[in-house]
């Protein structure tokens, strides 16, 4: 890259990358969030004030420079997840630890965290302030870290003309003038604007055409590597998933089901849950249409998760030991599963077997 | 919904609390004698405190505060300074009235009120909107208190056809739900219901407009439904919106009636308040305001349920 | 923090000075709304010239709005030297409405005005707060709002007795609690959009992103709903001197005209109806602007 | 055909039934003197003559000779009250005792506001037969015959079935008492020529007639009379325009000519009553110069305000009027005389560059008040031409009513040195003595300007003390004389009264008083 | 009915340049400019192209549902027979739910939502049909069960917020099949809902379709979704179908630049991962100003002078496949990933 200059050599404090390539940038422990149903005085008299477990307990790790690709259903805490990393909202439990430093220690404060951390939200429309130009929304977040604005300024417009919208014509435009392409790179050059290295996605272009989203995939495939970003990427497109991420992981009902490499994982899912989503996905192949849904009916409900393996009510596996032990997830090869049939000695009358040899 | 019930109650005790507190303000942020009015102009000192004594007034705010939300809890209000007699009758019995004639005004917004609304909202800026919109501003805008007065010089003094004032040729004791009776009420009711009217009309404008709006009324067309079948679904959706203003439009009527009464001298609470105003009359004063309150409270939770109840798009836990 | 340095790196191309397309901004855009709509311009320079007859009244009044004479009191419209009639105590109808326009929109606007400022800060706060603030706010804010709002204004002033600063003080604090609670929605609602996540993700304080981001969001529609009370207000506060609440004689302001003609609406009918007009002309003008205003300033249409 | 009279009262609420009515005289007039008698009454009979005290349920009553504070009382014979029972020396005795006596069961507080201040000399009540009381004063007082006009006699043995009937539960004698006169009050019984039939409390009061009545000259013989109260002027005009009453108090003045014209009749008369400006006399007052307080005087056309309120107004030149037994004939003649006036106030060295500055507080309404902020202008207009430059305070009624008690030197009489307060001047305590005496200074009473000197407490003690009437009245007349000459007010107008009646109504005589006799009147 | 008169093969649909023009703003907005679409009985066609090509607006069409006062509808539009703008209004409400019906994209907008679902079917079947309450909700039971609905009973009762995503497009399609229309209208019927009950939906409507005997036209994004369920493509660009034919035609052998430029830009059509996806430059025309020439001539590879001058007449290539284009000879060799290369995800074993 001609004008890109690594951000090692500049961003973070020299020294701050600690324990090399191979010590993630991000590690998630145990990160939980329940959400209060609306608690009034009777129902806390009366007793049975409802959660709703969002995230219950996920773990994953975020190597530097890739991009962790997340699906899942809809509901399944994706975009909780995200609002956690991001200290949005604070965890019910657990912990996330940023390039070997707890976020929030006095070692990583929230603020100096929160630089290194960017998000762009799928709504490309309110994720813009109405009444700022896009330059003032852009030159916003490095005013906040104490760049003067005038070099804030700058830097929104550098920034402009590298996704791509001419700073000279855009620049001082409102959000309402742009279009939902290039309302979605203005986001992703606000994210930018800090310097983070680790951006997470959030259906970034889930709500874009296909060739706009073309685009913007582009866009951003260059700007990882220009600026050596690390990607959180969600979305429900398994395409676009597969086409963009070095890992996925599958999350079911506020849960892990599964992680690994993409293309070993999309290859051979090991999750049944994984399974069926990846044979959901429409075939494009109008010899060989899909013959038979792989699950039926929705999703249940985060607020009564069903007990054991979460999945174990639409699972074509399911046998009486899934509703009663909850899977450990567990890293073999690379890949981490959440399923009894991957558990040895789990009870599971298919434990231990390869299940996609069955 | 029992749950929804029991809460929403839970959640006006604070309130009322509050409001019978501000209420009680209302004697000590006056500035001025409560007494003025009904001391003779040359009552000795001495008389004046004998008084004082029998009225409470020489008690600490906070005694008096307690005494009287404790009296009130149980229906006593005190007593009238000016007519001596004791100040929940006297609410009691205005209430019916005003309540009787806001309920009339009402009823007239609402009907008037929601005939222009749906008409300017299905025919959205043809000239039966602008004819109707102008209407219900019309409605918004005028001095009520001032077309009552020329009302009355219209209806009563030159043509005779109505009568100007009071509640009824026996007064509201004798009322009766018969033209001789009913005469009494057709002005202030129709002055009244101007406000009512206008505001029912914007709201029911706007909703037609928001509603007709909605893809599931082309969901409604797709499925071969006439106009008629379409306006159904529309009263059906706007209803309960449209009710819950018509209860609040009541509690403000319930509350904003003194205008309309002094100038009609209906008998109700707000001709109750006038004099209680310019008397000094500062218990009578305070209790009509807490009751009118009071019940401003409980129609607004009624209000509240009523509209859980029929729109089935609110949550009931 | 060595982020100075980078700027440069990202790409050094346009440098800052250089000129930029400025969008026409958010107001402009409404400005622009509002001369396009004829029922806005229309309201609107009737307004005008209300204030700016408030403004220059003593210059522009045709004659004294003091002078009393016995011997032409009540004299019809047209009647000569008295264009608009006179009142009870033969002073010039027109002079009066003149420098009447002066109290009656200062006790129309003022209120409004200051519970706009207050409303807004004690509505933004608990908005913006959540929690318990909000809970502790709104709640305290909930009990004025347990009044019909005409019943608050009558109390108070009632209690507080006749006068000016008594019936403004009054009016205020009936709207405090409109304004604060319309606040308080918008401020909910606009603390929840994506953009002020953004912000708060990217560290700033709350105070910062209150002024950056909510500020500017939630005044415009705070402000039209306090446009739209202004004609409340003008014509509670016009109640209230016609109760013999608010403004005392000999000031002209038109409620209390309205309610000093009263007795001789039998024999000057139209003398004694047009402070009336007058209340009414001026009550419609703010509804109507309000809604050319609130229609101006809604982004879909 | 039953005859039924309907009248508009301003009062906002019906006065109180129990006898001893609220809302000012208009409560006397309309639920005192014609449910009630007292022992002795105005003569409502000529609309020619001022009304004199008669008697009443008193045939005659005399001072004793050796003690000046005790009073004998002889009753009408054969009296009775609308429930039956006999009217005696002990129903006196109980009715003094109601306002007067702490311990007796029948005391009420609410009813002693109103009443004692009106006969501030009485003390107590003894029977001593059937028919003769004697009334104890607390110092020798001439006027107490007067005052008497304010104790209406209402039924014992009617409050005492009322105070029976109160619930057992309630054990409490004061509260038991309390109950009583409530139920009394909305079932009342006095000796009056009318009797109570129905009452809505702020709505309506019927009462029907006495057939009974002990005086067959006042029996009445119009069947039923309302009352409606209706304090808003154009409501009254309007109630009456429509047909809905006979009758209106007060009607707008401004609708006077429409009255007429769809032949209504309009009667009023002077009443003893004063709308004046009451002057400070206090430190630095400019009134302390006789010739400015005179000059003020003479430079208003009272004649041409008269006018402006239609006629609806009786030209002052005293406290009383020149044909009242208290007119005394004073050597200063008030009249309008402006250049006399400009005279004397340059004598006093106020020209017309450096005019003398007044501050006057005055309502903006209040009862029996008139239309005070167009009178006050019209005078502030009026001194002008004569060099005073007059600064109006507006007050709400109460304020100024308030202020009116604390004098001239509280602070809040906010710089002003005059007071625009009417008054009642039935009685000669109310009309002269308060404003004179050195005894009734602020806050004891209503003497606001501190007027007042051994000359004129002498004058008033001879009055107090003048137990025969032609002296007394003599007496008052030399006060009366004297205080137009010293001109402590600026005496503007009498009120008269007005009121509108149909031309149904037969029979009306307007006397020159506060009240009018209903009883008398026919209907067609 | 008059179906025995007429084989499979005449058209149950029949568009024939239908131009729609919205007059309602300050300038017209010609969001459809030309369509000529047929479709025949039991067959579904799957209209294709991006945001704002005019998809819905042609849809809606169909039904005559575009506000009378505002729009402009020329052309010819006949569904079974019947010349559908030529109707009245009675005739047209009874025509709607009848004999075409349709469903929507969000049934959580498209139900009226204080009304229960089965409800509103009800009335919708009693709008159309003589019978008895019962007998209708009798019917919506019968239909509850047909598209899959977990105890039906109980959900006949339920306001549409009470259902989850699936069961509502479930629901609105029982209540489109209420009175067992010849024509569905599905205006992307699956692009709200999650990728395990998409799947769903689209074998519902593909056996539905089959054994009803149905034309459907099938409006989407997502061309997986439409190969799901398609037998022809037609893709859309401002306001024309670009190209028509066959799905497995399109879907191979793409010779509109607009459909090849599509397919080359799905990530799943990437050559290979971390490669630069293709993408179209540029941004779709204003509808309110069209260009003269082909709409798509500015942003296309392919692009010629001549293009910009003249709108392309339709080109025969053979098996009904047909392409608005000057250049289908350029295009005719350019094989799209996505038909050979298609990845595809583990079957379920059979
Ligand atoms: N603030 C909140 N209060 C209560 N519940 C919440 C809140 N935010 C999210 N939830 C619930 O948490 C669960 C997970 O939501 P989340 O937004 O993380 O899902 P998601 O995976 O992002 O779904 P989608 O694909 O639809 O965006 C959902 O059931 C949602 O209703
Ligand atoms: N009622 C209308 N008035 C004016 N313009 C309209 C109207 N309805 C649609 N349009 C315009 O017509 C064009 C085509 O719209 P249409 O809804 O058919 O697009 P679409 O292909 O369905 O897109 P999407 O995939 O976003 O649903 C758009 O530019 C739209 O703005
Ligand atoms: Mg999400
Ligand atoms: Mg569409």
């Amino acid at each position: 890259m001609s004008t890109g200059i690594s951000i090692e050599h500049i961003g973070a404090p020299a020294g701050s990358d600690r324990g090399g390539p191979a010590q993630p940038l991000l590690t998630v422990n145990k990160l939980v969030k329940h959400f209060d149903l609306k608690k009034s005085f009777v129902e806390t008299l009366v007793g049975g004030g409802k959660v709703v477990r969002a995230v219950d307990g996920v773990d994953f790790k975020i190597m530097k420079g890739e991009t962790l690709g997340v699906v899942g259903e809809s509901g399944c805490g994706k975009s909780t997840t995200a609002r956690l990393l991001m200290h949005l909202i604070d965890p019910s439990a657990g912990e996330i630890v940023f390039n070997g430093e707890t976020v929030g220690s006095p070692q990583l404060s929230l603020r100096e965290y929160r630089r290194q951390v960017q998000m762009v939200f799928q709504d490309s429309y309110s994720s813009l302030n109405p009444r700022l130009t896009i330059q003032d929304s852009i030159a916003f977040g490095p005013q906040v870290h104490g760049v003067p604005k005038q070099e804030a300024v700058t830097r929104a417009r550098s920034l402009l003309s590298r996704v791509g919208l001419e700073p000279r014509r855009f620049a001082g435009r409102y959000p309402h003038e742009l279009s939902g392409g290039q309302r979605q790179r203005v986001n992703i050059a606000r994210a930018l604007a800090c310097e983070p290295r680790l951006v997470i996605l959030d259906e970034a272009v889930s709500a874009l055409d296909k060739s706009v989203e073309a685009q913007v995939l582009n866009l951003l495939m260059d700007l990882k590597e220009e600026f050596g970003l690390t990607y959180l990427f969600i979305s429900h497109d398994l395409h676009v998933v597969r086409y963009i991420s070095d890992r996925v992981m599958v999350m079911y009902l506020g849960k892990v089901a599964e992680t690994g490499p993409a293309e070993a994982l999309f290859q051979e899912p090991h999750h049944p849950y994984t399974r069926a989503l990846l044979s959901s996905m429409p075939s494009m192949d109008p010899d060989h249409r899909t013959e038979q849904a792989a699950l039926a009916g929705d999703p249940p409900n985060p607020i009564d998760p069903p007990s054991g393996c979460r999945f174990h009510t639409r699972c074509p596996l399911a046998e009486a030991v899934c509703s009663q032990r909850v899977p450990i997830l567990e890293n073999r090869n690379q890949r981490e599963t959440a399923c009894l049939i991957h558990e040895p000695g789990s009870g599971h009358s298919l434990a231990g077997t390869a299940i996609h040899a069955s | 919904m029992i749950f929804y019930l029991l809460r929403r109650i839970v959640y006006t005790i604070p309130i009322m609390i509050g409001v019978a507190f501000f209420c009680f303000l209302l004697v000590h942020i006056s500035p001025g004698d409560p007494l003025v009015s009904i001391l003779p102009p040359d009552a000795s000192i001495e008389l004046q405190q004998q008084l004082m004594k029998l009225y409470g007034f020489d008690r600490p705010w906070y005694e008096q505060f307690a005494h009287w939300f404790w009296r009130a809890l149980h229906g006593d209000l005190g007593t009238s300074i000016a007519s001596g007699r004791s100040v929940s009758t006297e609410v009691m019995r205005a209430v019916g009235n005003t309540l009787m004639l806001s309920c009339m005004a009402t009823l007239i917004g609402f009907l008037f009120g929601s005939l222009f609304g749906f008409v300017a909202g299905y025919f959205r800026d043809s000239w039966v909107d602008r004819v109707a919109s102008a209407l219900s501003v019309l409605g918004v805008s005028v001095p009520h208190y001032w077309l009552g007065m020329v009302l009355v010089i219209i209806f009563s003094s030159q043509l005779m056809w109505l009568p100007a004032t009071g509640a009824g040729p026996g007064g509201s004791g004798e009322w009766a739900w018969d033209w001789a009776h009913v005469q009494f009420m057709v002005l202030p009711a129709i002055t009244m219901s101007v406000i009512p009217m206008g505001i029912i009309a914007r709201t029911v404008r706007a909703l037609v407009a928001d509603i007709l709006a909605q893809e599931f009324v082309v969901g409604l067309r797709a499925k071969g439904l006439t106009d008629l079948g379409i306006f159904l679904h529309v009263v059906k959706n706007a209803a309960p919106t449209a009710l819950a203003v018509m209860g609040l439009q009541l509690g403000y009527l319930l509350g904003g009636s003194i205008l309309i009464e002094t100038v009609f001298s209906w008998p109700g609470t707000g001709f109750l308040l006038n004099s209680a105003i310019f008397q000094r009359d500062m218990p009578l004063l305070q209790g009509t305001i807490l009751v009118l309150a009071t019940f401003f409270v409980v129609l607004n939770l009624m209000v509240d349920v009523l509209q859980t109840t029929l729109d089935p798009r609110i949550q009931r836990s | 923090m060595n982020m100075t340095s980078t700027v440069a790196g990202i790409a050094p191309v346009p440098a800052a000075a250089e000129p930029v397309e400025r969008s026409p901004g958010f107001w402009s855009g409404v400005v622009r709304k509002l001369m396009r709509d004829p029922v806005a311009l229309g309201a609107g320079a009737v307004l005008l010239t209300l204030i700016l007859m408030a403004i220059f009244a003593h210059q522009l009044v045709p004659s004294d709005p003091y002078a009393t004479s016995m011997l032409k009191r009540l004299k019809p419209i047209g009647f000569e030297g008295f264009p608009l009639g006179s009142d009870e105590l033969g002073r010039d109808m027109l002079s009066r409405l003149m420098l009447g326009t002066r109290l009656s929109l200062f006790m129309g606007i003022t209120p409004v005005l200051i519970a706009f400022v207050i409303g807004s800060g004690v509505g933004i706060l608990p908005g913006y707060a959540g929690g318990l603030v909000n809970t502790l706010i709104m709640r305290t804010i909930d009990i004025l709002y347990a009044f019909p709002s005409v019943l608050l204004a009558i109390a108070l002033s009632g209690a507080l007795g006749a006068g000016i600063g008594n019936a403004l003080l009054s009016l205020t604090i009936v709207f405090i609690p409109q304004i604060a609670r319309v606040a308080e929605s918008v401020t909910t609602q606009v603390r929840g959009r994506d953009y002020v996540e953004a912000a708060r993700a990217s560290g700033a304080s709350p105070f910062t992103i209150v002024r950056v981001h909510v500020l500017g969001n939630v005044l415009g529609p705070i402000f039209v709903f306090a446009t739209s009370l202004i004609a409340v207000s003008m014509i509670l506060a016009s109640g209230l001197s016609f109760l013999g609440l608010g403004v005392r004689p000999p000031e002209p302001e038109w409620g209390l005209m309205l309610n000093t003609l009263r007795t001789a609406i039998y024999t000057q009918p139209w003398v004694a109806a047009l402070p009336g007009v007058m209340i009414f002309i001026t009550s419609i003008s703010f509804n109507l602007l309000s809604d050319s205003l609130r229609s101006a300033m809604d982004v879909k249409s | 055909q039953e005859k039924v009279l309907r009248i508009g009262m301003t009062a906002a609420d019906i006065p109180r039934t129990l006898g001893q009515p609220d809302q000012g005289f208009e409560g006397n007039r309309f639920t005192g003197i014609p449910m009630y008698d007292s022992l002795t009454q105005w003569d409502l009979s000529k609309a020619d003559a001022p009304s004199v005290l008669i008697p009443g349920l008193a045939t005659s009553w005399k001072v004793d000779a050796a003690d000046k504070t005790k009073w004998i009382f002889k009753l009408r014979p054969g009296v009775k009250f609308h429930d039956g029972s006999a009217f005696n020396a002990d129903a006196v005795v109980w009715n003094v005792q109601k306002v007067l006596d702490k311990t007796a069961k029948q005391f009420d507080a609410s009813q002693v506001g109103v009443t004692a201040s009106r006969m501030p000399t009485l003390r107590s009540a003894r029977k001593i037969d059937d028919l003769t009381v004697e009334l104890t004063a607390s110092e020798p007082d001439a006027f107490l015959p007067i005052n008497l006009t304010n104790l209406f006699m209402a039924s014992p043995a009617h409050w005492e079935a009322k105070f029976k009937a109160v619930p057992a539960s309630v054990t409490d004698t004061a509260a038991r008492s309390k109950q009583a006169w409530i139920a009394f009050a909305a079932d009342a019984s006095g000796t009056g020529p009318f009797k109570m039939v129905a009452f809505a409390p702020r709505e309506r009061l019927e009462v029907a007639k006495n057939t009974e009545y002990w005086d067959p000259k006042r029996t009445p013989t119009i069947d039923k009379v309302v009352m409606l109260p209706l304090p808003e002027a154009n409501a009254r005009t309007a109630a009456l325009l429509s047909g809905q009453v006979d009758w209106i108090e007060a009607p707008a003045p401004d609708a006077m000519d429409q009255i007429k014209s769809r032949g209504f009749k309009i009667y009023s008369n002077p009443q003893p009553h004063i709308w004046p400006w009451q002057l400070s006399f206090a430190e630095g007052s400019p009134w302390l110069d006789k010739r400015v307080r005179q000059a003020a005087n003479l430079c208003i056309n009272r004649s041409e305000l008269k006018a402006f309120l239609g006629g609806m107004m009786g030209e002052a030149k005293g406290i009383v009027s020149p044909d009242h037994p208290w007119w005394g004939n004073p050597k200063f003649d008030i009249k309008f005389d402006p250049k006399t006036a400009t005279k004397m106030m340059v004598e006093a060295g106020h020209t017309a560059d450096k005019p003398l500055k007044v501050k006057v507080q005055v309502s903006a309404s209040g009862s029996g008040q008139m239309q005070p902020l167009p009178m006050n202008e019209y005078i502030q207009e009026s001194l002008k031409q004569c060099n005073f430059d007059v600064e109006l305070d507006v007050l709400e009624w109460n304020t100024l009513f308030t202020n009116w008690r604390k004098g001239a030197k509280d602070p809040s009489a906010n710089g002003a040195n005059a007071i625009n307060v009417s008054a009642a001047a039935m009685d000669p305590f109310f009309a002269m003595v308060r404003f004179v005496s050195t005894k009734t200074f602020p806050p004891v009473s209503n003497n606001w300007g501190y007027f007042g000197n051994d000359e004129f407490d002498a004058l008033i003690a001879t009055a107090r003390t003048s137990f025969d009437d032609k002296e007394r009245d003599a007496a008052l007349a030399k006060l009366h004389a004297r205080i137009v000459e010293e001109a402590p007010f600026i005496f503007v107008a009498h009120d008269v009264g007005p009121r509108a009646m149909s031309a149904k109504v037969k029979n009306v005589v307007q006397p020159k008083s506060w009240f009018i006799d209903i009883a008398t009147m026919k209907m067609d | 009915m008059n179906t025995d008169t007429q084989t499979d093969r005449t058209p149950i649909v029949s568009v024939r340049d239908l131009r729609v023009t919205f007059t309602g703003g300050k300038k017209p907005v010609k969001a459809v400019n030309g369509v000529d679409l047929s479709v025949a009985r039991g067959e579904t066609v799957a209209l294709i192209g991006e945001s704002g090509s005019g998809k819905s607006v042609t849809l809606r069409s169909l039904l005559r549902l575009h506000p009378a006062r505002r729009t402009r509808i020329e052309g010819r539009i006949d569904v079974a027979g019947v010349d559908v703008l030529a109707m009245n209004n009675r005739t047209l409400a009874d025509y709607r739910g009848r004999i075409a019906s349709m469903i929507f994209q969000e049934p959580l907008l498209a139900l009226d939502p204080v009304y229960t679902v089965g409800a509103q079917i009800v009335e919708s079947i009693r709008r159309h049909e003589r019978i008895s309450p019962a007998d209708a909700r009798k019917r919506a039971l019968e239909l509850f069960e047909r598209v899959r609905i977990p105890s039906p009973e109980r959900r006949l009762d339920a306001y549409p917020h009470e259902m989850s995503g699936g069961m509502r497009q479930r629901a609105m399609i029982a209540l489109a099949l209420a009175c067992r229309p010849q024509v569905l209208l599905a205006d992307e019927p699956t692009t709200a809902l999650d990728a395990t009950v998409q799947i769903q939906i689209l074998l519902l409507l593909r056996e539905l379709q089959r054994e009803l005997g149905l034309g459907i036209i099938f409006v989407t994004h997502d061309m997986g979704a439409a190969v799901e369920v398609a037998d022809r493509f037609a893709v859309m660009y401002a306001g024309r179908i670009v190209e028509e034919g066959p799905t497995r035609e399109v879907i191979r052998n793409p010779r509109h630049p607009y459909t090849l430029a599509l397919m080359q830009a799905r990530a799943d059509g990437a050559m290979e991962k971390g490669a630069r996806l293709a993408s179209i430059p540029g941004a779709p025309p204003d509808l309110a100003n069209l260009p003269a020439g082909c709409a798509f001539a500015e942003r296309c590879t392919f692009v010629q002078p001549a293009c910009l001058q003249t709108q392309p007449d339709a080109v025969e290539l053979g098996g009904s496949h047909r392409a608005r284009c000057l250049r289908t000879d350029a295009t005719a060799h350019v094989m799209t990933r996505a038909a050979t290369h298609a990845p595809r995800p583990l079957t379920e074993t059979a």
